[in-house]
């Protein structure tokens, strides 16, 4: 939020601190927690921080994303799921050590590789050199459509927005598939699966 | 004007705070399912109106404060809603209401 | 603009008593309840940053976000209620809720 | 009847467009309400809208009953609010039934939302034409049992 005097961006930075703090919690939580009803609702927690924290950053079309897919759609599908499955996580067999080095040696370069990046929400960043200004004087009149956001998706991007949009809808129709129940011809499938094993 | 306009909405908005925080609070604190609901309606009701009180007379009358307004009809509608079905299905799974002599325990199969 | 400080500090106090009590449980109807209770913080908090940044008129994400609150609890109760999510029309005890 | 209904749902929900929005130009009023117009087709066609959803014909009742609930509500939240902060926790949650009165099931909802929607009691499930009550207190409970809200209720349903 460039126009805000300095307290304003204290306030903010300390806002996306705790909130970052209560996120890495429900995040342990979620890796501690063997009941899966248990992982969903904190994993709706979670997204609901995590929104809020793109809303501190000022990116409110992720945060409104982000609101919708991770607190609202994934929360039914998850509890799809576990309707299908089993409401608990079996313990693993073996320590998961190889996994949480993978892990750990991933997060480390990620944080590496956000050390080139330019500073957040820097003027002279190249994003904000090329194509960002452009849009911003011009869309509007280009494209004739009032929100810059839009007219980028729809107007400018739209044969990708067109693409994304069969790629969600026959997901979509995937999930939907998957999760439907009481279906007559499931036992039959369940039986052929026997055959085949 | 503007300056009593300005603390009149810290004050509203600090009191909704502090409700806020008295409704956590109470969640935390009660034993038992059902008696953390009540502490946790003091969020959706009182602490919630007056911060959106507070933040209509900052935005004075303005497409925002409609919106503000269909927010507060939206918890005021909602909430009840949410938590009347959280407690029916509580009940329905036989979560036991707790009781003085019982204990701290009120957990039952989840 | 430090006037929003007071009740944003508020709301990460209660913001993290909740989410002590989400994890701490220790039924799941305890979480759900947490759960709900931040989503409405969590709008409150939205609603109040736009002010912060000057442009009021994006509360509508914070209208948004309430309404994927309530779906995301009735849909939990729902579940809890019925042991499914059910579809409308194919049982009939779904209308009562 | 539904014919009225959904003119007036395509109402509600561009009044909601517009105020989402913010934009008044013709052109993207003309979007606006063309995509209310093909929600309500759409939801016709799946055959839910219905009178329950969009209860218009409880307006007027409404607006007496609303100020009262406001009151009362803000009385129970500081009534709760003294319960949680006090080092003693002096609460007796009690389970109680209560008749109601009303005879339409939106006046049901609405009287059992209220219940809900006051601090320190919960409806927790609708038995015939009775409310099964989770109380705070056994004065919270004692107060509901008296029925003025149940009074109020009904007499709201009866305006409208």
């Amino acid at each position: 939020m460039g126009t805000g005097s300095r307290s304003v961006i204290i306030l903010e930075e300390l806002t996306a601190v705790v909130l970052l703090t209560l996120m890495g919690a429900a995040a342990i939580g979620i890796a501690r927690q063997r009941n899966l009803f248990g992982v969903v609702m904190l994993g709706g927690i979670y997204s609901f921080l995590m929104a809020t924290v793109l809303v501190v950053l000022d990116a409110v079309d992720v945060a409104m994303t982000e609101a919708a897919v991770g607190a609202g759609i994934s929360t039914v599908l998850l509890l799809g799921a576990i309707h299908l499955t089993g409401g608990t996580e079996s313990k693993p067999i073996h320590r998961p050590w190889l996994p949480l080095f993978v892990v750990a040696v991933t997060g480390a370069m990620l944080v590496y590789g956000t050390l080139g990046l330019p500073a957040f929400s820097d003027p002279k960043a190249p994003i904000h050199q090329h194509v960002a200004p452009r849009y911003l004087t011009e869309g509007p009149e280009k494209t004739g459509v009032p929100n810059v956001v839009t007219a980028v998706l729809a107007s400018y991007r739209s044969f990708d927005t067109l693409g994304e949009t069969f790629v969600v809808f026959t997901a979509g129709i995937g999930v939907i598939a998957l999760l439907r129940r009481r279906t007559p011809r499931r036992p039959r499938e369940h039986d052929q699966e026997d055959r085949k094993s | 004007m503007s300056a009593v306009l300005d603390i009149v909405s810290i004050v509203l908005m600090t009191l909704g705070g502090v409700f806020c925080v008295i409704g956590a609070i109470g969640v935390l604190r009660m034993p038992g399912f059902y008696t953390r609901m009540h502490a946790a309606s003091v969020i959706d009701t009182l602490g919630a109106s007056l911060i959106i009180l507070g933040l209509l007379l900052q935005s004075g009358f303005t497409l925002a404060s409609a919106k503000l307004v269909i927010l507060w009809l939206l918890i005021f509608f909602c909430s009840p809603t949410a938590s009347h079905s959280l407690a029916n299905a509580a009940y329905s799974r036989g979560v036991k209401p707790w009781e003085p002599d019982q204990g701290a325990s009120s957990s039952s199969k989840n | 603009m430090m006037m929003y400080a007071a009740v944003i500090g508020a709301l990460l106090v209660a913001l993290c008593l909740l989410l002590t009590r989400a994890l701490l449980g220790p039924t799941v109807f305890d979480r759900a309840l947490a759960a709900n209770a931040i989503g409405t913080l969590a709008m409150l908090l939205l609603a109040i940053f736009q002010f912060v940044g000057g442009r009021p008129e994006f509360v509508d994400l914070a209208l948004v976000y309430g309404l994927l609150n309530v779906v995301g609890t009735i849909a939990v109760q729902k579940f809890f209620r019925y042991g499914d999510l059910g579809e409308p029309g194919v049982a009939d005890e779904e209308h009562r809720l | 009847m539904l014919r009225f209904h959904s003119i007036s749902v395509v109402f509600s929900l561009f009044a909601f467009w517009l105020l989402l929005s913010g934009y008044f130009t013709p052109f993207l009023m003309t979007l606006g309400l063309l995509s209310s117009v093909a929600v309500v087709w759409f939801a016709r066609r799946m055959d839910v809208v219905d009178q329950e959803g969009h209860p218009l014909h409880l307006g007027r009742g409404v607006m007496g009953y609303w100020p009262w609930l406001i009151v009362e509500i803000v009385k129970s939240a500081w009534t709760v609010s003294k319960l949680i902060v006090h080092p003693h926790l002096p609460i007796s949650p009690t389970m109680l039934r209560v008749k109601m009165s009303q005879q339409s099931p939106v006046g049901q909802v609405v009287y059992a939302n209220s219940i809900t929607l006051t601090p320190g009691t919960i409806s927790v499930a609708i038995e015939e034409d009775e409310i099964l009550v989770h109380a705070l207190t056994r004065a919270g409970a004692d107060d509901l049992a008296g029925g003025d809200m149940d009074r109020r209720v009904t007499a709201c349903e009866a305006r409208s």
